[in-house]
């Protein structure tokens, strides 16, 4: 998480110092919950479909940073080849697929995938996760996604970050029950509410779920309560955000509260982490360098088709 | 013994699920009931875990299609009618149509929409929107008009990696019966030549090519010779069949079901005016359904769609010029 | 709830000799639930949105039988002119929205009444009601406008009838939870759960839900359940229904156990009921019969435009 | 002094909201926030309990404000970009647009769109929806492309009783400026001259308007006069003014921004063909915007879209003719 944090500073500089087009969108305070999720599944075997704010649980999932830069970047190796950029990116072969903007989609994407490998009969111990937000539980295909998903008792695990806004958005102005969590028992299945500014306790909820998800046990729905440290995106100073949710609980830094853990528990030490910084710091440089240095797509070049197929005689 | 346009549906179905094991199935009462037009009668029997009720869910099931499809399977979506892919829509539009763009793996998957009007089936349950999915990027388009290409079709539409939308007429279901499923079997993306003439070309789709062979039998007691032209599939469009055919005989009416509004026909009419200019004769013209939703009423319904009257009253006046 | 069986039966026998074209869908079962909902509502107060089995509401809210037959039958002085039919009908300025068939799309049409009516100062002691089928929830629609209405804290009731099935899909096939009224606290609003063959426990039950939406309690689930007694619609014959449900208690006709209990609670006798049935089917007939007799719209006098507004010179 | 495009569709609603209390303001990110691209700015504060957040369920807030419109109501509806439109579609083309026609209550909504691509918008913040939603019978579709057109559309749309699609382009919002709103007020269905010309006609609309302004500057240096049409609204489509406009000068170029097949271009070329065919000296031409989703990248996206460039391009070839 720790990566993810440095590297989307980064990315703030550069959007700031008019290097990215488009927009930039940070997991900042998000990171122990992202990266608890990233870190419960394996690679290679489960599915990952990370949202807007999971560049945590990205590279807890095994994503090279060098996707993330050179995506937002437009830099022509990357994933997306410039076609797309920032968080629109992926590598659905390889259990990642690319979310789209439409907020909700990727949740019957996810079941997709899950049922497809039951049919493949690959199914066995894999487990499919994808992350959402409080306002995107307000979308129809949040809804639909996830009750396709219980009916199938599929092995998928849904993480809402509730991070209080979407965009300006209160929660108020999102839903009126007490806490998501409540609506697990209407979809009939699992249900944990997490403190997500608190790294172990995500470690262990999220871990739980993924768990329980992988040995049989349906769909989970873990709800994370947490505060949205940067804005929106990097245009937003988020100035809505009211202080007394800034000062509360639920503003504390994640990380910080992580660092503390680490330290408290003997797990680490101030030198070790500040080592760490220096290291991911000059790796993420050499992932911004190598983005920038390489070629932007090239118009002339594309073959500006839509379609896999060619077909001979129409079009 | 006679195969119908839906018995070709089904019958593509029971062989796609025989030979192909990435081949599933997924739609409303499609399983043990066998899809409110019977489309997949036994099917779920034949093939136990191939064929799957889906809740009334038409977003999240395009969406499970297309996550399975990732995983290499190639999902057939039966949408209970057409209308209903509207729930679908950004499913299908914004996930599906630019997946392959977007990130290089396609998405081999097909949807059934049943599609066009029927005596009594009012404004939600008689959409025709081909010229709607059409204008998106990354759709194939496919609108059979017969028995055979009604089998073949979606064979061959299955067997594209790229997301297809399958327009199946439901008023050719029952009424459309063949001797036997093989046709002529061209490839997807060409046009067929449904009936040769020499006055003029009327270039329609699915329910309507009927429609204009119906047109052109009458015409033909007058002495002329009407060809049509069946488009097969509207995107991609085959313009060298359209071409050639305007080529021959100088006159073009283009025919559709759809609202009048673009749609298939403005797109064949621009075509042609821009790359056939010189061939035409006479000003190319439409014909399509009236400008409102799709009456209820068979006497309001009959009058919405084009029918053999107004395409020969068309017909006519294409042909005076 | 019985003018409603009344009619039906009327209706069921014009489709099979082919004097209704299209289809027709019958609230056969249903009656107890949907008259309830009806008889609790007042008309031109509130706003009912009826969907495809609610025939009995329809009639308890105060729809005139004509309006049900010459929809059916087709005749151009009913309220849908032949341009719709069955039991897409509705008097919208008269509370009464007329469905279209997309399940799920009424929920927030209504919510959208009752936010205009708190805008222009005519909402107080106002509720709106709609009903909806057990498949109808798994729609995107069905929960954004559920979740929009609980935001606005609306004074609005959405009574599911789980019949079991939609079409020919079973409830296992819809959703994974116990009982759809789990869902209820996932929105922060009121659940009832009511057996729907019982008359008298729906009247208490849907009654009481009503009033706590008109007191100001917000939305208000009600579930109910009990069994479709008819095909999905006429054409089809329900073989799919496995007869434990049928002789079960959910199996149950609502107007036979309604029947016994006016007679049993001496609120009317046999005699009366039978008196009832006569008097309502002659009414059935000359509704029938006086929309058979009126004319079918004419193509060459409609208008042909789906606008309001006629734009002088362009089209 | 100066107004920007985003400014006047600002001012339309404040002044909507001072002289109509029938209309309110209903989107995501409107209220507090003044919506993400500042259109509904200070509103909320000035016209307290008229301007809604709503969350995010583009599905639900075009039901709200159907069911509002039924009341009597005039809600305007802010879709956070066009795109995400796709999500609301069902209760836009078969709930709002169907009302009227079947139970003759007029529906009064406005949805506005904010549409086009700007650089770095990517496939899902850039669609240009225009020529799906001019496709279905009951709707409006405005596209204005002058800041006092957007002024003055915005008012009028609202007037209407009919449910309008506002379309608003994103990348004229802060760079298309104008000494004040007042411009010549045209009503709807009215397109405009926006540069006279004899050589060829450009028929388009919204942002390709300037772009083909521009275009005709730079073919004005080779002593072509190019005129240019602006049909401000798509549909109702104003063949008046554009055949007078071919009648003068014999060719035809449609422009537009939204994808390559059916749409705006196609209805332009196939009605001039059909109802002016002696009135071309030359096949009429389209310029579209590329068959694939709207790239992200800068260099991609403006190859996608026409260009002036690419506009002379496609006039000199009509005119070479
Ligand atoms: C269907 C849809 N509507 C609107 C948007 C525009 N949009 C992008 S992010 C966002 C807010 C998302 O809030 P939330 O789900 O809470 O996630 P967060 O940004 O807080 O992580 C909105 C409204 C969208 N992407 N998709
Ligand atoms: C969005 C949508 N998808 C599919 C249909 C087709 N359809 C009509 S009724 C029906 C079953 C409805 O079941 P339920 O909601 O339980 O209501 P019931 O018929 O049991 O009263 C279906 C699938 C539809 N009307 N709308
Ligand atoms: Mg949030
Ligand atoms: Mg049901």
């Amino acid at each position: 998480m720790l990566r993810a944090r440095i590297l989307e500073n980064k990315l703030s500089s550069l959007y700031k110092a008019g290097k990215i087009v488009g927009g930039v969108y940070l997991g900042k305070g998000q990171e122990a919950v992202s990266a608890s999720l990233g870190t419960s599944l394996i690679q290679g075997k489960d599915v990952f479909a990370p949202l807007i704010r999971d560049q945590a649980g990205r590279t807890a999932f095994g994503e090279p940073l060098i996707d993330c830069t050179r995506t937002y970047l437009g830099s022509v190796e990357g994933p997306m080849r410039g076609r797309d950029g920032n968080i629109h990116r992926g590598r659905p072969l390889a259990g990642m697929p690319a979310m789209i903007s439409h907020l909700g989609a990727q949740v019957p994407v996810v079941a997709g995938m899950l049922f497809a490998k039951r049919l493949q009969g690959k199914l066995q111990g894999v487990v499919g996760a994808t992350c959402i937000g409080d306002g995107a539980t307000s979308t129809g295909a949040f809804h639909e996604g996830l009750n396709l998903a219980a009916i199938e008792n599929l092995p998928m695990v849904v993480v809402v970050a509730n991070n209080q806004f979407a965009y300006s958005t209160p929660n108020s102005r999102q839903f009126a029950c007490a806490d998501l969590v409540d609506r697990a028992k209407g979809y009939g299945i699992g249900g944990h509410s997490v403190d997500g500014t608190d790294l172990l306790e995500c470690a262990e909820v999220i871990g739980r779920a993924v768990r329980l998800a992988r040995e049989g046990d349906g769909p989970q729905l873990v709800v994370a309560h947490l505060l949205r440290l940067s804005g929106h995106g990097e245009h937003d100073d988020g100035s809505y955000v009211p202080a007394g949710l800034r000062s509360g609980h639920h503003g504390r830094d994640c990380m910080e509260v992580a660092i503390a853990q680490l330290i408290e528990t003997g797990a680490s030490t101030q030198e070790e982490i500040t080592g760490w910084h220096d290291e991911i710091a000059e790796e993420v440089q050499r992932a911004v360098a190598q983005a920038q240095q390489e070629e932007a797509p090239d118009p002339y070049r594309e073959d500006w088709t839509a379609l896999s197929t060619r077909f001979p005689s129409a079009q | 013994m006679s195969v119908t346009y839906i018995d070709a549906i089904r019958e593509a179905q029971e062989k796609l699920l025989r030979e192909d094991d990435r081949v599933f199935l997924y739609g409303q009462d499609i399983a043990t009931f066998g899809g409110a037009f019977k489309a997949t009668k036994g099917l779920a029997e034949a093939f136990p875990n191939r064929v799957f009720d889906a809740p009334i869910s038409e977003d999240a099931m395009m969406g499970l299609a297309v996550g399975a499809a990732i995983e290499g399977m190639r999902p057939i979506v039966e949408m209970q009618f057409a209308d209903f892919s509207s729930i679908a829509f950004n499913q299908i539009v914004n996930q599906a149509a630019t997946h392959f763009y977007r990130t290089g793996v396609p998405i081999p998957i097909t949807v059934r929409l049943p599609s066009g009007g029927t005596p009594g089936s009012g404004p939600f349950h008689s959409q025709s929107m081909e010229g709607i999915y059409a204008q998106y990027p990354g759709l194939v388009v496919l609108t059979p008009a017969t028995v055979s290409d009604a089998y073949h079709m979606l064979l061959d539409g299955v067997a594209l990696d790229d997301p297809v939308i399958y327009c199946e007429h439901k008023f050719l279901y029952r009424w459309l019966k063949a001797k036997s499923i093989n046709g002529d079997h061209l490839p997807i993306g060409q046009a067929r030549i449904t009936r040769p003439g020499k006055h003029a070309t009327v270039v329609a789709y699915s329910a309507m090519v009927h429609e204009a062979v119906r047109a052109a039998d009458r015409l033909a007691q007058d002495g002329w010779e009407i060809e049509v032209v069946d488009l097969r599939s509207v995107k991609p469009l085959d313009m060298d069949t359209v071409l050639a055919s305007v080529a021959r005989t100088g006159r073009l009416l283009a025919v559709g079901e759809a609202f009048p509004w673009g749609g298939v026909t403005a797109e064949v009419v621009s075509r042609v005016s821009e790359e056939g200019f010189h061939l035409l004769d006479a000003p190319p013209q439409r014909l399509n359904a009236r400008d409102t939703p799709v009456p209820y009423h068979p006497k309001l319904w009959a009058a919405h769609r084009p029918t053999p009257e107004s395409i020969c009253d068309a017909l006519r006046k294409l042909l005076s010029f």
